[in-house]
């Protein structure tokens, strides 16, 4: 479970934005992490907070408008089609929605072979034979499957097969983009858990991106919390639960309805959720979420707060909380 | 016991398709009482909307037939006397979807759609009246800035916004019982938690009864007298929330809630395995049976009937029945 | 499971199977099916089937000209004493060649630069592409048919050209908004990530889901070209008398209404039939894919 | 974002620039072809100098884009459309007597297009899969399937041979005094002159029915399955639920979406009833702008051909500004996307 302390990615002051036709949306407005080698490392948020643009600049859906992406030290802030192809079999990635990221015209067999066909020319029939089958057996799915089109498989399949195609390169390190939050709960226990198991027996990274903290609760090492493109607190997972400090964070926490009283222990009571989230368009001054912050302060209207360490590994950033002398 | 407003009985609907008929809803019965909560639980496809459309009466016409059942609404049988039933939920039940982007027309301001509703009504108002009582039901729903709400297409407001629209929009004719199917599950987490409470405090100072629907187990639990949970078009297992909660006993119950992601991070069960049958052909017994963990015999042969296990706690399940047997 | 120890299916023909049965469970799309096969046969073989080959041409007996349909002339004669059946077929024949060879122009290019602009949309390329299209939008396209077809020396070739001309931007459109739609889907997102060529991704991933409803297309169109075919040969833009066409079969006819009804109406009827075969089968098509993507 | 008239602007402009663009590349094309569209028109008798003189009073002797800037200074600076070898005369005087009669016509057939086409459909969905429903239905095929002119022949035996309650074709003259906008019955309405009025209706009923049936089965097709689609929709079933009457849910929450493809597919008809006006025009001896833009087409005739295709894009162009407009105005998505 622990991880081996290495840096495999990170990723400093990472901006990105969208022209659309109202106007400029900065999704992405400045962030900052790291992911340790064989870590699992979370990525919450609501909608509008452009977890998901990070996710993709990361994976190579486009380049970004400013800052780094370091994969093991070397800078890989572009889009996929000018990464080496080295890299693109390193870094894997897998959508939310199942069934969209199967080709409706292809058998599974078919889509199981294309990582093989991209990546190593030089497999040919036995040989590509036998990593489709393992491809499909690393995931527990039966060898019958290879020819189904993906519209007779259920939804759960699908997304195994999802996962099936990203390991059939022997990626390190895979981006997940809400993977389960398509499919029912007790098919997404499954999936999490398969995702689980693959990352402690290949020794996996993985940047998790979710909305669903009770599920980042049970499965990532460690958390970040993003509003309005910004990142407003990261630590360490178990940390982030007991005590989480910045204001969104613990609105977020006390909104979530829980199903037992054991849970209501961890629900901060001071905080109740008022408000919308803001356009990311029309981006507040100062702090994003001081529109909604029940300790706004002048401050928090005009001046952006910075990340501090408050405690080591954990981040928060906000002006409730200036860093230790 | 307080009066009953809705009873259900071994209601069962069909839809036909292309390829046949689904056999949706089998047999089931449910009643919910004057100022009562009633939670609906259970995963995607079980038919919990296609309940939900049966007591409004908005069930797609033809595909959709409802061959055996009733449904008395305030002792009106609204499957036998269509004139009559339509009328009476029409004045006594409101719904809201869930996705309230689809259910506010595109291309109608929310002053129009507001002012269609109370045309129908049977009191006249003058323009003053009307525009008060719009912005008071919106108001009600802690609508900001109601005066711009009104004059603005659903595209020009927020997913939270449409949705407290939509429930504005239900508060314009005084009904005694609110359907809310899944309300919440297309918004955020910190919004569907102030549109919860919302409703919550609508229905309780209102004195109306509610079923709720929803995916988010935690809001059931909280904001519910009582919680049936569904399973492939039948109710398998209801009973005091606060019951139910705590003590599951139907194995699927209890499969749902284990897979269900904890808060306090004991880590998460494997779930429960396959998926839910087709309704083309449903199995003939327990339609759970295969996918059961406990599954006995009899149950691939023999619908359960409904146990007591408590006092406040009633299940559809073999393992009760001949639990009972053995004891007595 | 018992299925898997039978030998597996091919998914490709078990596919294909449950598509058969899935047109083939709809009495009208398979007669619209029957009505083209067999008007495909009679175009093929109008020279073994019409009972007066030699009336296709320039054939001139007046004395049994303008005679009413009977079992010698199953639809009469007309004004020159020709069996108007037997100039049905090889009308027949044209109308069909026209409405392939207009699709076989048109649809190429169509779907060709369709693929282009949609896959390298908000390029140059794309611009350049689709305001080229729209040049050629412009006007009704029965008016451009016809004044690129008046260009040439009439005849059924480039009657066939000039509604080619006015037919090829609408599967550029087509086939646009098919492959901007298709390429946001996660698996041609997938695919990009993954490091496949442009040709690939629309070869292999784009163009096979975006081809049902290019073919459904063109079945309809079949019909409405035929119906353009036949109203510019019926002002003489087409093929040449004495050849038959229907279109000029009708309007040649019309003079004779009311007293020899049977010169105009049979020839129309015909096409009222040909279009509806197309448009029979077109909709059965439609339906089987409308069903496969769900 | 932009402001509802910067947005027809805008489309006015491109407009323009796309119908010059295909105007050049058509006279271009005329020209570039073999044979010698003068000689036609004059005859094989008239001597050569004859010819000569006509080909550089047409300019004909000068290279291409001279020839066309030519005319299109003449259409902008003069009104002046150039001369045409077909019927001798100017274009543009040409253009003036047949563009109305045309126009009268295709009015009448968008107008019976938009109303039967909106109300068949209407009957056929809220009827579904009743008789009726069938019934419609299976008339609306027939009617897609037939082409025009074997409407035209129908019409043309039942209502003019055997009944005789309309006449064969054509259309009478306006007396010169009740010359205003050239469109006969329009004319003679606004005179007060309703013998005339209704002399014109009984003249266009024929071809406008004609030109319009294929049109009304294939809009109420349309129509029917956008209402049919939309009566499924969550919004029809929400308003039902929070107690909007029976009738306005249909009248005008279903109506007014439904409206939108409606009027969208109603674009594609006005360019199919352009078309085709030139067949009913034949047909029916109507002296319209089609059958004029007919021979001209035929008679090869450089600035006729460029002079009617440009009034065909331009009438082309308006239809769809203003059908875009009323897509605007229906949709409010469309509306706060181009600003207004």
């Amino acid at each position: 479970m622990s991880t081996t302390g290495e840096t495999l990615l990170e990723v400093r002051n990472l901006r990105k934005q969208f022209n659309t036709r109202y106007g400029a949306l900065i999704a992405v407005a400045g962030v900052t992490f790291r992911i340790d080698n064989s870590e699992i490392f979370g990525l919450v948020g609501e909608s509008g907070s452009g977890k998901s643009t990070v996710g993709s600049m990361i994976a190579g859906m486009y380049a970004s408008n400013g800052g780094e992406i370091l994969y093991r030290g070397q800078d890989i802030d572009k889009p996929a089609a000018k990464r080496s192809q080295q890299l693109k079999r390193e870094i894997q990635m897998v959508f939310q929605d199942p069934g969209g990221s199967l080709n409706p015209r292809q058998t599974i067999r078919q889509i199981l072979s294309f990582p093989f066909r991209v990546h190593s020319q030089s497999k040919r029939g036995k040989d590509l034979e036998n990593e489709i089958k393992t491809a499909i057996g690393k995931v527990g799915l039966p060898l019958s499957y290879l020819e189904k089109y993906p519209q007779a498989i259920g939804g759960g399949e699908k997304q195994l097969v999802c996962i099936a195609r990203a390991l059939a390169t022997n990626p390190s390190f895979i981006v997940l983009d809400e993977p389960t939050s398509a499919l029912d709960v007790s098919i997404q226990a499954k999936i999490s858990n398969t995702l689980l198991e693959l990352q402690r027996e290949f020794g996996l990274s993985y940047l998790f991106i979710t909305h669903n903290l009770c599920l980042i609760r049970n499965l990532v090492h460690r958390t970040a919390i993003m509003y309005l493109g910004q990142l407003c607190e990261t630590a360490p997972t178990s940390e982030f639960f007991s005590d989480p400090l910045h204001p969104y964070t613990q609105m977020l926490l006390s909104s979530i309805p829980v199903m037992s009283e054991a849970e209501e222990q961890y629900k901060p009571q001071e905080v109740k959720s008022v408000g919308e989230i803001p356009n990311p368009i029309h981006r507040p001054a100062g702090c994003g979420f001081h529109t909604r912050c029940p300790f706004c302060m002048n401050i928090c209207k005009t001046k952006e707060p910075e990340m501090v360490e408050i405690k080591p590994t954990h981040f928060v950033c906000c002006h409730l909380h200036k860093a230790p002398a | 016991m307080s009066d009953t407003l809705l009873h259900i009985d071994t209601l069962s609907v069909w839809y036909k398709v292309y390829e046949g008929i689904l056999h949706v809803l089998n047999g089931l019965s449910l009643h919910v009482d004057t100022g009562e909560r009633v939670g609906l639980i259970g995963e995607a496809g079980c038919g919990k909307t296609t309940l939900l459309k049966t007591i409004a009466m908005i069930l797609p016409a033809p595909a959709a037939q409802v061959p055996a059942g009733s449904v008395c609404l305030e002792s009106v049988d609204i499957l036998k006397d269509r004139r009559r039933g339509l009328r009476t939920v029409r004045d006594n039940v409101s719904m809201i979807f869930q996705d309230p982007t689809a259910s506010l027309n595109p291309t109608l301001t929310v002053r129009t759609f507001m002012a269609d509703i109370l045309k129908n009504r049977p009191q006249r108002l003058s323009k003053g009246d009307k525009k008060r009582v719009m912005l008071q039901a919106l108001e009600k729903v802690s609508m900001p800035s109601p005066e711009r709400v009104l004059d603005s297409y659903p595209i020009q407001l927020s997913g939270g916004m449409r949705q407290r629209v939509c429930i504005a929009m239900c508060l314009l004719k005084d009904v005694r019982l609110i359907l809310a199917d899944e309300p919440t599950t297309s918004l955020d987490v910190t919004i569907e938690e102030q549109i919860l409470e919302l409703l919550n405090d609508l229905v309780v100072k209102g004195g109306k009864s509610m079923i709720l629907v929803s995916h988010a187990l935690g809001a059931v639990r909280k904001m519910t007298d009582r919680v049936c949970v569904m399973y492939a078009g039948e109710i398998i297992e209801t009973g005091a929330s606060k019951r139910v909660f705590g003590k599951p006993a139907h194995p699927y119950t209890q499969g749902l809630f284990d897979a269900t992601p904890k808060l306090s991070g004991e880590g998460i069960s494997d779930g429960i395995a396959g998926e839910l049958p087709s309704y083309l052909t449903p199995p003939d017994g327990c339609r759970f049976a295969p996918r059961c963990p406990s599954c006995l015999p009899i149950c691939n042969g023999s619908q359960p009937s409904i146990v007591t296990v408590s006092g406040a706690q009633d299940v559809a399940c073999h393992l009760y029945t001949s639990n009972e047997e053995n004891g007595e | 499971m018992t299925s898997s120890k039978i030998r597996p299916a091919r998914p490709r023909e078990e596919r294909m199977k449950r598509q058969w049965h899935k047109f083939s469970s709809n009495p009208l799309s398979l007669l619209g099916l029957l009505v083209v096969l067999g008007l495909a046969f009679i175009a093929i073989f109008a020279g073994n089937l019409a009972p007066y080959p030699d009336h296709a041409g320039l054939y001139l007996d007046f004395k049994s000209a303008n005679q009413a349909p009977s079992w010698r002339h199953l639809a009469g004669t007309d004004e020159y004493g020709r069996d108007i059946l037997s100039r049905m077929f090889y009308g027949l024949r044209v109308s069909l060649a026209i409405g392939l060879l207009v699709l076989g122009l048109g649809v190429p290019i169509g779907v060709l630069l369709g693929l282009i602009a949609g896959y390298y949309r908000n390029t140059w390329m794309d611009t350049a592409i689709m305001r080229f299209t729209d040049l050629f939008m412009a006007i009704p396209p029965l008016i451009l048919a016809l004044v690129v077809a008046a260009m040439f020396t009439p005849g059924y070739f480039f009657a066939a050209v000039g509604i080619a001309t006015a037919w090829w931007p609408w599967y550029t459109r087509l086939t646009y908004s098919l492959v901007t739609s298709l390429s946001t889907e996660l698996y041609v997102r997938y695919a990009e990530l993954g490091g496949a060529k442009a040709r690939y991704i629309i070869l292999k991933e784009i163009l096979p889901n975006a081809i049902s409803p290019i073919f459904t297309k063109m079945s309809l169109d079949m019909g409405m070209i035929i119906i353009i075919a036949s109203s510019m040969s019926f002002v003489g833009l087409g093929v040449q008398p004495p050849a038959p066409s229907l279109g000029s079969m009708v309007s040649n006819g019309i003079k004779y209404l009311p007293e020899f009804w049977w010169i105009p109406v049979f020839p129309a009827l015909l096409v009222v039939l040909i279009v509806l075969g197309f448009n029979l089968l077109g909709d059965g098509l439609r339906d089987v894919f409308a069903i496969e993507e769900l | 974002m932009q402001s509802m008239p910067v947005f027809i602007v805008k489309r006015l402009f491109y407009g323009v620039i796309v119908l010059l663009a295909l105007s050049f590349v058509i006279f271009s094309f005329i020209r570039l072809i073999p044979g010698d569209p003068v000689r036609m028109s004059l005859g094989p008798t008239v001597p050569e100098d004859v010819v000569e003189r006509m080909r550089s009073d047409l300019h004909f002797d000068r290279p291409i884009p001279v020839q066309y800037f030519h005319w299109l200074s003449g259409v902008i600076l003069r009104g002046d459309f150039g001369q045409s070898l077909f019927t001798r005369r100017s274009v543009g005087r040409d253009i003036a007597e047949f563009l109305p009669r045309s126009l009268e016509l295709a009015l009448w057939s968008a107008i019976l297009i938009l109303i039967f086409g909106v109300l068949v459909g209407t009957i056929s969905a809220l009827f579904r899969n009743s008789w009726l429903d069938n019934a419609l239905r299976l008339l609306s095929y027939l009617g897609v399937v037939t082409p025009p002119y074997a409407f035209a022949i129908l019409f043309l035996l039942m209502f003019a041979f055997y009944w005789r309650v309309f006449p064969l074709g054509g259309m009478p003259d306006l007396p010169p005094e009740l010359y205003t906008t050239g469109m006969v019955g329009f004319d003679g309405l606004i005179h007060g002159r309703f013998d005339i009025f209704l002399d014109s209706l009984r003249h266009l009923a024929l071809p406008a029915i004609s030109l319009s049936l294929g049109s009304i089965a294939y809009q109420a097709r349309i129509h029917r399955s956008a209402m049919i689609d939309n009566i499924t929709k969550d919004y029809i079933a929400f308003a039902d639920v929070v107690g909007v009457s029976r009738r306005t849910v249909i009248g005008k929450h279903l109506m007014k979406p439904s409206f939108i493809p409606t009027l969208t597919i109603f674009g594609l008809q006005v360019a199919a009833l352009l078309g085709n006006a030139f067949l009913i025009e034949v047909m029916f001896r109507y002296p319209g702008f089609s059958r004029y833009s007919l021979n001209v087409i035929m008679a090869k005739d450089p600035y006729g051909i460029v002079s009617v295709t440009m009034v065909f894009g331009v009438i082309f162009a308006f239809a769809n500004i203003l059908i875009d407009l009323g897509v605007a105005w229906l949709d409010p998505r469309v509306r706060l996307r181009t600003g207004g």
